[in-house]
């Protein structure tokens, strides 16, 4: 296995590791400071993509769509919070499960009634289209090299907003005693709106960083969804630091498994029973990460300790 | 009030739905027809798996969002068995029923680790590998799964061949789980899985030990969706792993808050509505989803409880 | 002398840097009620955790009733005999304040796997309910749903619950927090008349309880024993008025 | 006597584009026909299997029992098509394929109710196999996803194609990112790589594999990855790229450049194979019905009208073998842009000619 | 006479079917400390939540410095000088010691408390400022929570059974603290079962029984017939 394989994987599973990142932070936060279970996050994902699609071709111009189409990701979670979101918080878990479950089912149709069920091309700029060379023998595509950076910053960001300021405080405070921090004179609606809004233009973001790589089509949500759900639960619900570690293993487990799954299984079965069991073992690896994190740790690996 | 109560025993509500469910059946087959017949077999295996999901949600506190996968193992058992020439109704049910009980007490002892969401997200990852070792188990079928020998025998009778034998058996199932489950419920036993879902701390601390009332539960509720499962496998006369897909795992959650959670009937309410619904918005639309949708979001917005708690009354007692 | 139902020796436990257990050995003798006072943040709190199992100590031994009871869990050790009313009320909140003594009662009696037989109709069960309610004074409030009850309705609950456990002995940990006079008053009684008859290990801060129903005081000052004996002697500590009792009058 | 047929078609999840083309594609010729088909008033009944084939069983029986329809047609997914043929069959009423063709049900499980209006599926990769070998490509990489119709797709590929095979990757059903096996393939640096990728995944690995700047230094061969379904989403990334089929817009027959036109400016889209295959569908029946005098209700006179091929097919060359697929022509294409800036395929040659597919040998009727 | 601080006038409330409060009325004067008396059950608590919006008033008016900020959401109530301390402590759990006094604070208002000041008043939180809420002792989040209120600088400190768990030696500290902020002109609304502390520190009393008030007076009175808390206070 030569070492620009392993590099070129390495940064494949970092890459995906972030798509994740942005869409589990968003997912993190509204499950632990609202305690809502937000299904319909995949959604805003699939709406950011959308979104950002359909304002580059609009203005033409890369950023400025770029821009447009996040604003707009933004603009239609605070609608979806003030129509039916803000009705479900405080609510059973079913009955959070239930509505937004609905949601996804009336937005996918939604779209594709107004977009249709071919997926969508996402235009994207040149300069970022291409590769570059990192060193001698590894290209890598540009767009991925972005998408590592905005993760990461979006991740320092976060880290920052959430530890660091009085912000941050108020969301974990609100997070398991609303009603006491509205009491002691914070507007507690507002703080959900903002972080529910904020969470979905991530995801929005999420989808736009997407678009250019997959199939920008009406349920491109729903897969993500899973994965990001999981992602949360690695790395403990309400975590910022968990869905971060969570979504770079998943991340790497995941690429790394299907680079690597039918080559290591070679070493120990024959060759063609290793070409089935390998791809098999590699699907599932996420599960079996997510099974042994949470059976070693019922809280996952941030989250707090009594659930 | 006290015969407010005796309608509200698991015997009156297992007969109700029985009654209703066989007056349904006697309907199309007067009319003769076999696909309401079909579907009426299908409802009520739907309705029996979203009882089982709905005893785990609402007494247990045990949210699954790995429903689909004991009801696949069931399908599964049917076709397995079948395979092997072993077509017989009370050999082939019970075997679902161990199977996907076995399943479920296997991957519990796991997931009861967790808690709330953590315990939705464990069971979720369990069955996706089950669902990913179904898909690989190319002799059945694999990913795209498989046609059953033919639909099982009772006593060496093909009565099932019947869309309305099947029926029948399905009927009668959904009656006898609803019935076992409503006494479970209400005994010594459910009184501590109900005690424990409220308040953990507590039960362990008068020495009751939870762990293995949720276990027993569990197999339970995941040995009665594998006779779902089984009845399933019959109706489609095809088991396939999108048996076990998460989509049909949210569905069964769904199902139970739709109907509400707080009784076991609830399951029975949502499976009828969803599958109903299915039926009449998509004969209309492409977009029928969109119908469904628009119908959940409301149900989910317009009712604090569970619809039957509107009904019915108060919590289970 | 007669041996102690339950024998602390050397525990510790620490979170991080911070003792909260220090080198513990106590005793709680047949038919005693043993007193358990001292700041907040003593480690009180974490002591009783540590006898009813939810705490696992550093080092140490428990034993109760003659037995090491040091690796068992919560449950077994409450089935043995150690009942418990926690500093703050654990009681089943969607289930009337009858059912949760049923549930105590149950626990007791055995029979939690019963699958068939409605729990309702075994009339021992509701009895052994009854009673306990009748004697902490809840029972018109019997069928209320346990998480309305006030504050000071629900401590009493607990009290019926651990007694319908019929424990060998009584873990209490502040049960006089939140009632009222009155109610603080029968409680008292209560517990008086339960004393040589159940041996209890009492935490409370409110001293007119402490000093009428305890035999011996302990006083834990930062995780460590600084005195055990009578009341009396206890009272005149100086330590102990620093550090724990103050000025105010101590009845 | 009017006619009723039911369409199954995948409409809803990621794989609902390919259904919504043939369903248009079906639909297109019955609004040609004004509505009828073989001169008899005509209801389509549209169900959406929504990928499931316990869903889809469980409706079929709906269009069976309670709508009696005469005819089932559609059904994308070879799944679908097993798990209904059987109920299907037992009921005596004819399965016509708009674009399903299970090797099962070409071979030893033949049915006389069965007809395609499309392909056997190993026809399509075998098209890949026999041009990588015309090429002289002396080491490929295969890749498909983890399920059979992926194995069958390799196995159809290495029938014609008889150089080494580099390695072989099965990946995950409905994957999102393809960095992993891109990353292999640049590694093992093969004369080309053969994909199948249906649908969003084949969109996901299109665009990735363009992206990589692979496209110019390894050949991108393909079956079911780039089609008209798939183009709106990739574009310029698929630009290079070659693929299999049996059909493209620029097949030169006249039914051909009346369908193309028509399709457009009915559904704005240019069609796909798929639609293409639908428009089929419904002609073939149309043809039978004909024969038949309109009769839907002498089965046997129908099936024995269908297995005549009664129409003139847009791709030119087509008829009916013993075991109910099609002998047909196919073709390499590749992408193109339009001048109005919409993309399509355009054939770069044929590879069969007249093909009858390889498991039609086995098939018990005569 | 300027218009009292906050004033209830015929105040219903419930939970779901149950109602608790039946026409509660009374008011607290600036600077002014006033006890909330009665028995376990009787509507204490319920009534200083239906006072903070967090149970909706369904009959009455509430007013705040004379404005009617009945059905108001509780953070407006709250912003209009009121300081809570709940029954049961409800620290934040997910946040450390030091960052529960901050969250909610309003620094440079109504008494200018800081959390320096807060530290001097309660040592033992400053020793634990790093720790998470829920690794405090009882008593230790009983002063947070006394402490967080405080640092909302409100002009009116309402405590629902602040002293509860606390050591004896602690608890004199906290009556002394609340003398020395009455002193400051801080207004005060206090549940608590501790009589003689009260008697010490308030001017005024509310008794209350099943949700409705049946006596008010002056410390004097009370003073003055001791029957009346055998009357109202026990069985
Ligand atoms: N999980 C934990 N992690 C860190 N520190 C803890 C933890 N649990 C308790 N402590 C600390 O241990 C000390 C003892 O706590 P404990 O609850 O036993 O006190 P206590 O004596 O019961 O006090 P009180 O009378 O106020 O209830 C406290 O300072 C507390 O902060
Ligand atoms: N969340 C609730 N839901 C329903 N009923 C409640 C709730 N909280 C309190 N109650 C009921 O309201 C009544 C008054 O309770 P409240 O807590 O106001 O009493 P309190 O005077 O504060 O008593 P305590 O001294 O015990 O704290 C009680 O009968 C209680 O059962
Ligand atoms: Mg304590
Ligand atoms: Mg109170």
């Amino acid at each position: 296995m030569s070492t620009v394989l392993l590099v070129s994987q390495l940064l494949n599973g970092l890459q995906l590791g972030l798509v994740l990142f942005l869409v589990a932070a968003g997912l993190t936060l509204v499950f632990g400071v609202m305690d809502f279970i937000n299904l319909a996050h995949g959604v805003q994902y699939m709406l950011g993509a959308y979104l950002v699609a359909m304002c580059v071709g609009f203005t033409g111009h890369f950023g400025l769509g770029l821009l447009l189409g996040l604003i707009g990701a933004l603009v239609l979670g605070i609608v979806l919070e003030w129509l039916v979101f803000r009705h479900l918080t405080r609510r059973d878990h079913l009955e959070q499960v239930l509505g937004t479950f609905g949601v996804i089912l009336v937005v996918t149709e939604g779209v594709r009634m107004i977009f249709g069920t071919a997926p969508l091309a996402m235009p994207m700029p040149v300069a970022l289209s291409g590769s570059v060379t990192l060193f001698p023998g590894l290209n890598y595509p540009v767009w991925r090299l972005v998408i590592i950076a905005v993760g990461l910053a979006v991740a320092g960001l976060l880290w920052f907003l959430v530890h660091r300021t009085r912000l941050g405080m108020l969301v974990r405070a609100g997070s398991t005693h609303p009603g006491i921090v509205s009491a002691l004179g914070v507007n507690i609606d507002r703080l959900f709106l903002f972080v529910f809004a904020f969470g979905a233009m991530l995801a929005g973001l999420a989808g736009a960083m997407a678009g250019p790589l997959v199939s920008v089509e009406p349920t491109m949500g729903d897969n993500v969804l899973i994965i990001a759900f999981v992602v949360v639960v690695i790395g403990g619900i309400g975590s910022i630091k968990g869905a971060f570690v969570g979504a770079l293993a998943v991340g790497l487990v995941d690429t790394l498994g299907r680079a690597f799954a039918v080559d290591l299984l070679r070493l120990v079965m024959d060759r063609s029973a290793a070409a089935t069991a390998g791809p098999a073992l590699s699907s599932m690896l996420i599960y079996v990460l997510m099974a042994l994190v949470l059976g070693l740790r019922p809280s996952g690996l941030f989250g707090p300790k009594k659930a | 009030m006290a015969r407010m109560s005796r309608l509200r025993s698991p015997g009156a509500i297992a007969l109700l739905v029985t009654l209703g469910f066989l007056a349904a059946l006697a309907v199309a087959y007067v009319q003769d027809s076999t696909y309401w017949m079909a579907t009426l077999a299908r409802m009520a295996a739907l309705a029996l798996s979203a009882v089982s999901l709905s005893f785990l949600v609402g007494q247990a506190g045990l949210v699954s969002f790995g429903h689909a996968a004991p009801v696949g193992i069931g399908a599964y058992a049917v076709l397995i068995a079948g395979e092997f020439g072993v077509r017989e109704v009370m050999i082939v049910l019970p075997l679902a029923f161990a199977a996907a009980a076995l399943f479920s007490a296997l991957t519990g002892a796991i997931a009861l680790r967790t808690r709330g969401v953590y315990f939705i997200m464990i069971t979720l990852a369990f069955a996706q590998m089950a669902f990913y070792v179904a898909a690989s188990l190319s002799a059945f079928g694999g990913d795209d799964g498989m046609a059953i020998a033919g639909r099982s025998t009772f006593l060496g009778e093909r009565i099932l061949r019947r869309d309305h034998g099947l029926a029948l058996l399905a009927i009668g199932l959904l009656g006898v789980g609803l019935f076992v489950l409503g006494r479970v419920t209400a005994s010594k036993f459910g009184l501590v899985l109900r005690a424990a879902r409220d308040n953990e701390t507590r039960v362990r601390a008068l020495g009751l030990a939870t762990y293995g009332h949720r276990l027993a539960a569990l197999a339970l509720a995941g040995g009665v969706a594998g006779l779902s499962g089984a009845l399933l496998a019959n109706q489609a006369e095809f088991v396939s792993p999108s048996y076990m897909n998460w989509h049909v795992s949210g569905q069964a959650i769904v199902m139970v808050a739709l109907g509400g959670a707080g009784h076991l009937v609830g399951g029975v309410i949502g499976a009828v509505a969803v599958t109903l619904l299915d039926e009449a918005i998509g004969h209309y639309t492409e977009y029928w989803k969109l119908g469904l949708g628009l119908v959940v979001v409301g149900a989910a917005l317009l009712r604090g409880r569970g619809l039957l708690r509107r009904i019915v009354g108060g919590q289970h007692d | 002398m007669t041996e102690p139902i339950l024998r602390l020796e050397n525990l510790s436990k620490s979170y991080g840097a911070l003792t909260v257990t220090s080198d513990v050995s106590l005793d709680l003798r047949p038919g005693e009620v043993h007193a358990l006072i001292g700041p907040n943040g003593a480690g009180k709190t974490t002591l009783v955790g540590e006898i009813a199992g939810a705490v696992t100590p550093d080092a140490g031994r428990i034993l109760f009733a003659g037995r090491d009871v040091t690796q068992l869990n919560v449950s077994a050790r409450a089935r043995l005999g150690l009942g418990r009313v926690f500093q703050i009320s654990q009681v089943v909140g969607s289930f009337s304040a009858r059912d949760n003594v049923r549930l105590a009662a149950l626990a007791h009696r055995g029979g939690s796997w019963g699958l068939w037989r409605p729990a309702s109709s075994d009339a021992a069960l509701t009895a052994a309910a009854d009673a306990a309610l009748d004697r902490v004074g809840l029972s018109a409030r019997a069928d209320v749903a346990a998480g309305v009850l006030a504050h000071g309705e629900r401590r009493a609950l607990e009290l019926a619950m651990a007694l319908a456990q019929a424990p060998k002995v009584l873990l209490l940990d502040e049960p006089m927090a939140g009632t009222g006079r009155a109610e603080g008053a029968r409680l008292t009684e209560l517990l008086l008349s339960l004393k040589g008859t159940l041996p209890m290990l009492l935490v409370e801060h409110d001293m007119a309880t402490v000093f009428a129903l305890a035999d011996r005081i302990t006083v834990l000052i930062g995780g460590a024993v600084a005195i055990t004996g009578t009341p009396e002697a206890v009272r005149a500590d100086p330590q102990v008025r620093r550090a724990y009792l103050g000025e105010e009058d101590a009845v | 006597e009017p006619v009723k047929v039911g369409f199954v078609a995948t409409l809803s999840g990621p794989s609902a584009p390919l259904g919504v083309h043939m369903r248009n594609g079906f639909q297109l010729a019955v609004k040609e026909l004004g509505g009828q088909l073989g001169g008899q008033p005509t209801e389509v009944i549209v169900v959406d299997d929504e990928l499931k084939p316990d869903v889809a069983v469980s409706k079929v029986k709906g269009l069976l029992d309670r709508d009696k329809v005469d005819v089932i047609a559609g059904v994308v997914f070879s799944n679908v098509m097993m798990a209904i043929s059987k109920p299907v069959f037992e009921n005596e009423t004819v399965l016509i394929s708009g674009n399903a063709g299970p090797s099962p049900l070409a071979g030893k499980g033949c049915s006389p109710y069965f007809f395609a209006a499309s392909y056997q599926n190993d026809q399509v990769h075998e098209i890949m196999g026999k041009y990588a070998q015309d090429q002289g490509f002396k080491r490929v990489v295969l890749m498909t996803p983890n399920y059979q119709a992926g194995k069958d797709a390799m196995a159809g590929f290495k029938r014609h194609f008889k150089g080494e095979v580099a390695e072989e990757i099965l990946t995950p059903l409905g994957q999102l990112d393809f960095s992993a096996e891109i990353a292999k393939i640049q590694a093992a640096n093969p004369d080309a790589l053969f994909t199948f990728m249906p649908g969003g995944m084949g969109v996901n690995l299109v665009k990735q594999y363009a992206q990589a700047g692979l496209t110019t230094k390894i050949p991108f061969l393909s079956s079911f990855t780039i089609d008209e379904t798939t183009l709106p989403a990739t574009q310029e990334a698929s630009i290079g790229m070659l693929s299999g089929a049996n059909w493209a817009p620029n097949i030169d027959t006249p039914e051909n450049k009346a369908f193309v036109a028509a399709f457009e400016k009915e559904y704005g889209i240019v069609p796909s194979l798929y639609a293409a295959q639908g428009y089929d569908a419904a002609k073939m029946i149309d043809g039978a019905l004909k024969a038949t005098g309109g009769k839907v209700s002498d089965k046997a006179a129908f099936r024995k009208a269908l297995a005549s091929a009664p129409f003139k097919s847009v791709r030119g060359d087509f008829s009916i073998g013993k075991n109910g697929f099609p002998l047909q022509d196919f073709y390499v294409v590749k992408p193109v842009k339009r001048a109005d800036g919409k993309y399509e395929t355009v054939t770069v040659s044929k590879v069969f000619d007249n093909m009858t597919d390889a498991y039609a040998a086995e098939c018990p009727l005569k | 006479m300027s218009a009292p601080l906050i004033a209830l006038e015929g105040v219903e409330a419930g939970y779901g079917p149950a109602q608790v409060l039946f026409g509660v009325s009374f008011a607290v004067n600036a600077g002014e400390v006033v006890t909330l008396m009665g028995r376990n059950g009787m509507g204490k608590s319920t009534t200083l939540r239906t006072l903070f919006g967090l149970l909706p008033a369904r009959a009455g008016r509430i007013l705040i410095n004379g404005a009617d900020l009945t059905g108001a959401p509780p953070h407006r109530i709250a912003s209009a000088g009121l300081g809570y301390v709940p029954e049961g402590r409800q620290i934040f759990p997910r946040l450390t010691v030091e960052e529960n006094l901050v969250a909610t604070a309003s620094p440079g208002r109504g008494h200018g408390w800081t959390l320096a000041r807060v530290y001097a008043l309660f040592p033992r939180l400053e020793e634990r400022r790093r720790n998470m809420g829920p690794e405090l002792s009882g008593g230790e989040q009983q002063m947070l929570a006394i402490g967080r209120a405080l640092m909302t600088n409100p002009d009116l400190l309402v405590l629902d059974e602040a002293t509860e768990g606390l050591a004896p030696v602690i608890r004199a500290d906290i009556w002394t603290a609340l003398a020395a902020l009455r002193a400051e002109g801080l207004a005060i609304l206090v549940v608590d079962k501790n009589l003689e502390a009260l008697l010490r520190l308030a001017d005024r009393h509310v008794v209350m029984e099943a949700g409705r008030v049946t006596w008010t007076g002056s410390t004097a009175e009370v003073q003055a017939d001791p029957s009346l808390i055998t009357r109202y206070l026990e069985v």
